[in-house]
């Protein structure tokens, strides 16, 4: 089953990912990171395509697909 | 008299705002002042910082390299200007986004929830006139009614009311809290 | 692409950028003999991510440098990276010379419509209405003239081989990107000459907008000006052009 | 008479504004982009000409245009942009048309950095382009000098038709402080006056420009050229400008002194360094040093004269830049040997702090 | 034009764009208010020749000084006169951003396919082939880039209004450069923005012929690459224009 | 040991191809078109790459990105095109790369004339440039030492990794005299020697350029740059370069002396119109005045050490140049006020004769 | 009867105008003029037809045409 | 021994390469040498002229502004350096092109008729060979064989051999016409 891993203290919060997931797996976080920055988190619903749009739109090569 | 102090935060934080506010009151109360900017690439993506010097003479150089007071709105300003301040200096702590053991014995440390508070007046932007109210409390050098009034020069009425009742804010926390100042170790 | 954070401001589309060229140079199997000429712009920096020899270039010289080295290193792969005001400002007598001379060079263009890295001021790619630093306003053509179509004036020159226009505001954009970087570096290893490929790239922070509301207003205002698409491909070898 | 707080960029601007500016242009370059920013603003705002050029060397070569039509204009930039401009200002020298340039410095050589810097002494107070020929340089040390200077820039400029370079630092073009900038200050026909100034202030109105190009209705066609091809021609051109800059020299010589009379040691700085010096020198007074200094406010012509009867009467000098010593080379020439000449500077943006310079300072008159 | 012989070679072709303009100038009654910037160049002296107010420029940098002087004075006539290298090589940034910005000028560029001034090195003009001090081979593309046709770039930008190629070489061909010329002046009369007439023009010197030979090189050699004509008229105001 | 009739333009070409140069970038302009032609003509025969370029500014970043690359590379110019290059000049400086840039200079400023002139000693010397940076300019006076001049510069550029600039003016671009320039006079393996010199002669392969950028095979990436964004990394940088400077200035002073150990009365001059006054010196002596000449080869680094002993020993100093009075206030900082130092220019292409130069020398010495 | 009239001191010889004379009415002289160049002379014949071809091509304004 | 000449004639005449030949010759000679052009926008349609210093020493300047040997092509040329020719000097002087009375007193002057000697040779341009040879003859500093020689190695040997003819021809015509010399008044 296709999931992703997000390295969550490179994020820079701009939720890219977020607006490009087609299944909506990407939210905010509470917390802030390292860098201050409310990251985003996988919400892993077992809905993920590893369609990988959500790492191609990362400015931070953040996000690993897994397929 | 003078006071040197460095207002340091994310860009976005109303950091250099902060930091020209305090200079247009001291400029008001007739006092010479400097401020500027920290500027530049390093900027994009990271912490800025603006120092702003107060005093009764001329001021020599407007450059601040170890400040009497540190405002400081993150974590990565923490680390980097807490060595740097000087010994008996005050330091200002937004603790909604930074956090130290009361560790440095030789300095003043006024720690307060400004984002925390800023985002219950509506809008996490104005933590940095909460911290405003505060070093106001603290300091004591120029009166609240100052910095409302610069305040009202330089925005639409509008944002006005939500900017005076962050510095109100920040002020009463500090005179209601002043317990919450501790002498701290390095 | 090392593994450090970039400087970039977030939602910057010059780290998309960054990580497909470092996939194409990959792909190609040429890290170890590519070398960069980075630009004066928010993109200076770019030889802390990118694991191949780079240097810098004086603000718009970046196609004279790379000349000069890719003419002593011929079977090195040599590529500019340039901004607009870089390349469409400043560079404009480099850029128009080292495709007129049929460089045998890749040039990435970003084309994020502004001067980032000194504030957010007017560049030549600037939209007309756009407000910046310089155009509080917003730009008007009878004092500040009309957005610069960089790539289809570079594509009236015999010696450009190849020019594409494409943005990085979508996975499927980014997807055609990707491989116009990869074109335009084939085209270098082949020996082909000058190909460019021009990159409609968001800077959020200077548009002053979300970096949501940046990619959308690609798709919605850069692209009505800036068509995507290939501008050029020159069938012929340069050497047989007219 | 209001203060407001303004940074030397947008203070070199309202300056530029005040003397009558028509046209600026420029190109952007951190840390001078306020003032572009301010042009863009401001120009447009007054109904005068700001053009966003598209690089340097059209900014500097659009303002000989406008200058030679007749017009008070502007441009600005940092460090690299400047040495994109020295083919122009060679031009405007040898064709003896005004200009104001306003170079705030960076960190170099090359890209360097942006920080505060004053490396381009050479450049622009020995002449960076090609051939015999001297701009003005003026180097204001507060936000508030910044703004008069550059009217003054615009005086000079016209009365010796020659360049006028305004030097400062990034720190200049940053930092704010309060300034007294109201509109009714007519910077072209009021009563201030420089420090250890001769200079009377000038309007010159374009009409009296009788050599600019206006179309030669009424008159023979007027030419602008530093082109000279007959036999001996532009060895006399030369001899002229040659004779201007003498004029330049005997005329607008211009400098700040502290504490000079009794001192023992003299401390030499120019800009918003002199300003630390200046605070070192009221704290070693206090504890009975005599410590003086002076502060070169016009680069070229340097203030020879004080500098080398200072050398007669002082134990030493110490000159401070940030630089590796530029400024140093024209107060060793001022002083010729008299005393002894001794350098502390700072590169690449680094900015002595009052105690570094006390202790130097100590360490060389003690 | 004022009655003192010119510097020029026999047969040059600079003495007869010279008198075109003077023709023009004075047709249209606008001597008076003419601002001519002249180049570096063979034509460096013009202002011998011209009975009006001129200017020297640095050279390739005529457009930008034109520009300043005619946003001062925007109800003079102003004008550049450009020679191949002035215009195409180093002043390539200057002349595509005037015509970019739509600046209201008239531009006369001369190309003789040639530096003449420094002793008949290559231009950007110059054609394949062609034998000149810096290309004793002939010119070749691989080593030196192609001829570059400037009307045909420039005619691209929207600020350009009004382009057309002439030549001096026959009666025929002079009379219609003449009236492209006074068309350039017109425009900017009436306002029109930015319009340019390129001259193909005799340099016998350096192309090493005679001047009868070099007039019919122009007609055989270099029109079939240069093609005589109008190359753009916009019939929008700049204003209103993309 | 065939002689051959060369001017100087083609001896600098000749100079650069013996010395392996193997990239060259110009851009026409008198007086210096010989060379550019000489250029196209030879590196072409010889395989090595020859480009016309569009500007002077694309030139010197062109050579910029060969000399990156390894390679030994030049351009040349003349006063206004090497104004253009200043940017580029400091960016060589401050990327630490090295590269020959040859100055033909002409009467300035602005367009000025093509005659011969010595108006751009400023700008060489002290760095017409942004930053603190020095390039080491050497100063042929004959067409023969054009050549040799020329080869070594090349040398010093790869040792130093620094710009060189060749300082010729038009006489002696244009004058053709016999050089022995024979092919098999290898520069960068000979034994030749400069007069005065400690320079070894020296074969830097591209190979042995560790720094060049080639490609990381077998490596880790090298990066030039003269960006340093770091806190005090530029200053460190720049500390770095004035250490190098130090060192050229301690190994790299050139200059040739003539008669001057009994000598009351000195000049100095450099160039072509040193010859004029060695002429000069030669028929003084003749008629028993005790007059020298010292002709700085390298005029940076500068021959104080030579300058100061000299002005302790002599009644005088003429200093003789085709300019304003620029080589002069480098004298007059060597001589420390330790005697007068006299001057006597030409300018815009004025050549003085040897009877001007004598009649001055008797008036001043007598 | 229309004719021409040649300032033959400006002349450089170049010759455009005899090549484009269309009734060839132009020769070359045999003096030298001052500048030292073999100029043109007008050979009236009486065929000119003022058509001004001569006068067009001119680099050196020599020649005026009456009608 | 010190001979400064200056040729000077219009462009095309050839007045660069008969300088550049002298200087060649000397050279071989074993003497120092310098030859100087005049150089630039001035030769367009102008007259040129070109300066040659022969020395047994050093060569200080290349530049001459009164040569001791004037060798004039044309009319302009013979205005330009007949005040300038050094007093007992020589000049030669081209009377197809140019024309002058014999008002000089203290200069030899030397005219020969060199274009129309060349044309009748077959071509104008070597009416500069003409020259060299009287030159040659009258100042007896080199053999004509050297000239000769190094005409041989600048040039194909269809040319040589009119170039020879013409050199030749200047120098018998100066040997057998030696009266044509003239001492004459400035
Ligand atoms: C000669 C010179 N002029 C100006 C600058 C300042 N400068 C630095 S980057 C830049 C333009 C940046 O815009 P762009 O090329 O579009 O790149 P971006 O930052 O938008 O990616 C300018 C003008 C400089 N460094 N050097
Ligand atoms: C900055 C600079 N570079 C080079 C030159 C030398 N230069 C003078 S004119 C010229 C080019 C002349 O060619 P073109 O513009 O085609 O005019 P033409 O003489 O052919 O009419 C050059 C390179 C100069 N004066 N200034
Ligand atoms: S791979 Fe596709 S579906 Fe999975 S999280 Fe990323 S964008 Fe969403
Ligand atoms: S796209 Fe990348 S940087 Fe942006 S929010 Fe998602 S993970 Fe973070
Ligand atoms: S300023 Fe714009 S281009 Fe530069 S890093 Fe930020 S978003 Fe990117
Ligand atoms: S060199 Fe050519 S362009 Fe220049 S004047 Fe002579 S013929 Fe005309
Ligand atoms: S006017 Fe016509 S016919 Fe008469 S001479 Fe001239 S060209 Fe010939
Ligand atoms: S066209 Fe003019 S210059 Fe040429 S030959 Fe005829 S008259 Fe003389
Ligand atoms: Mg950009
Ligand atoms: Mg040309």
């Amino acid at each position: 089953m296709p999931s992703i891993k997000i390295n969550k203290n490179r994020c820079k919060g701009c939720l890219l990912c977020l607006v490009n997931c087609p299944k909506g797996l990407l939210v905010k976080d509470k917390d802030i990171n390292v860098r201050g920055v409310e990251a985003v988190v996988f919400k892993d619903s077992g809905e993920c395509s590893g369609c990988a749009f959500c790492a191609l739109v990362c400015p931070e090569v953040c996000i690993e697909v897994y397929k | 008299m003078k006071e040197e102090i460095i207002c340091a935060g994310f860009g976005g934080q109303g950091i250099m705002f902060l930091g020209r506010l305090l200079a247009s009151v001291a400029m008001k109360e007739g006092k010479f002042v400097t401020w500027m900017p920290s500027y530049g690439a390093e900027v994009r993506g990271g912490t800025a910082h603006s120092m702003v010097v107060i005093s009764d003479k001329e001021v020599a150089s407007p450059v601040v390299t170890s400040p009497a007071t540190a405002i400081v709105m993150n974590q990565p300003s923490l680390d980097k200007f807490l060595p740097k301040t000087k010994p008996k200096g005050l330091i200002i702590i937004n603790t909604s986004l930074a956090r130290m053991d009361n560790s440095k014995a030789d300095l003043d440390i006024l720690k307060i929830p400004a984002t925390e508070m800023a985002a219950q007046l509506g809008n996490v932007k104005v933590a940095n006139m909460v911290v405003l109210g505060a070093y106001l409390a603290k300091k004591k050098i120029f009166p609240l009614e100052g910095a409302i009034h610069a305040l009202r020069e330089t925005m639409t009425t509008q944002l006005q009311k939500l900017n005076e009742e962050a510095v109100k804010a920040g002020f009463d926390f500090m005179v209601n809290a002043t317990g919450y100042t501790v002498h701290g170790k390095r | 692409m090392r593994d450090i954070p970039t400087h970039y401001c977030s939602g910057c589309g010059h780290g998309i950028v960054h990580r497909l060229i470092c996939e194409a140079v990959d792909e190609l199997d040429v890290r170890e003999r590519t070398i960069a000429v980075a630009p004066v712009g928010c993109a200076v920096l770019a030889y802390e991510y990118w694991d191949f020899d780079v240097t810098e270039a004086a603000h718009g010289r970046t196609p004279a440098v790379a000349t000069g080295i890719k003419r002593i290193l011929p079977d090195r792969v040599v590529f500019c990276y340039q901004g607009d005001g870089d390349l469409a400002a400043i560079g404009t007598a480099e850029i128009v010379h080292a495709a007129n001379r049929g460089e045998n060079l890749s040039v990435v263009f970003v084309n994020n419509a502004v001067y980032g890295m000194t504030g957010g001021q007017m560049a030549p790619t600037t939209l007309l209405g756009q407000k910046t630093d310089t155009t509080p306003q917003g730009r008007e053509t009878t004092r500040d003239g009309f957005p610069l179509k960089v790539s289809e004036l570079l594509a009236v020159l015999p010696g450009a081989r190849y020019i594409e226009r494409v943005a990085v505001d979508t996975p499927k954009n980014i997807l055609k990107a990707r491989s116009a970087i990869k074109k335009i570096f084939m085209n270098q290893i082949e020996n082909k000459g000058f190909s460019l490929v021009e990159i409609l790239s968001p800077c959020p922070t200077y548009w002053h907008m979300s970096p949501a509301e940046a990619v959308k207003w690609i798709g919605t205002e850069m692209t009505r000006y800036y068509p995507l698409g290939v501008i050029k491909e020159n069938p012929q070898s340069i050497v047989d052009s007219p | 008479m209001d203060k407001i707080l303004m940074c030397g960029n947008e203070a070199i601007g309202e300056g530029a504004i005040q003397a009558g500016c028509q046209f600026y242009a420029g190109y952007p370059i951190t840390p001078q982009n306020e003032l572009t920013a301010y042009m863009a603003k401001r120009m447009t705002e007054e109904g005068r000409v700001f053009i966003q050029s598209e690089s340097e060397i059209a900014a500097i070569n659009m303002v000989f245009g406008a200058s030679a039509a007749g017009a008070r204009a502007m441009t600005s930039s940092s460090s690299p942009g400047i040495s994109l401009k020295q083919e122009g200002i060679s031009y405007l020298a040898g064709c003896e048309i005004p200009a104001v340039i306003v170079n705030i410095m960076r960190g170099g050589p090359g890209l360097g950095n942006i920080a505060p810097a004053q490396g381009d002494y050479f450049q622009a107070a020995k002449g960076g382009g090609h051939g015999d020929y001297r701009s003005v340089v003026l180097a204001p040390a507060s936000v508030e000098e910044a703004f008069k200077l550059t009217a003054l820039a615009f005086d000079l400029a016209d009365l010796y038709r020659n360049p006028v370079i305004v030097l400062g630092d990034g720190l200049l073009g940053q930092m704010m402080e309060p300034v007294v900038a109201n509109s009714k200050w007519q910077i072209a026909n009021s009563k201030w006056q420089m420090a250890n100034s001769n200079h009377k202030p000038l309007a010159i109105s374009n009409k009296q420009k009788e050599w600019a190009l206006t179309g030669c209705k009424g008159r023979r066609p007027n030419v602008i050229r530093s082109l000279f091809l007959g036999e001996g021609e532009l060895e006399e051109h030369n001899i002229r400008l040659q004779e201007k800059f003498q004029r330049i020299k005997e005329n607008e010589v211009r400098f700040e002194s502290v504490c000079l009379e009794d001192a023992e040691f003299v401390l030499v700085a120019y800009g918003t360094v002199s300003r630390i010096c200046k605070a070192v020198v009221g704290d070693l007074r206090h504890s009975g040093n005599r410590i003086g200094l002076i502060r070169p406010i016009s680069l070229w012509p340097f203030p020879e004269k004080i500098i080398r009867g200072t050398a007669q009467r002082s134990k030493g000098i110490l000159v401070v830049e940030l630089s590796a010593g530029q400024m140093l080379e024209d107060v060793k020439l001022a002083a010729e040997g008299r005393c002894p000449v001794e350098f502390y500077g700072r590169m690449g943006g680094g900015i002595p702090t009052e105690e570094e310079i006390k202790k130097i300072v100590t360490l060389l008159s003690g």
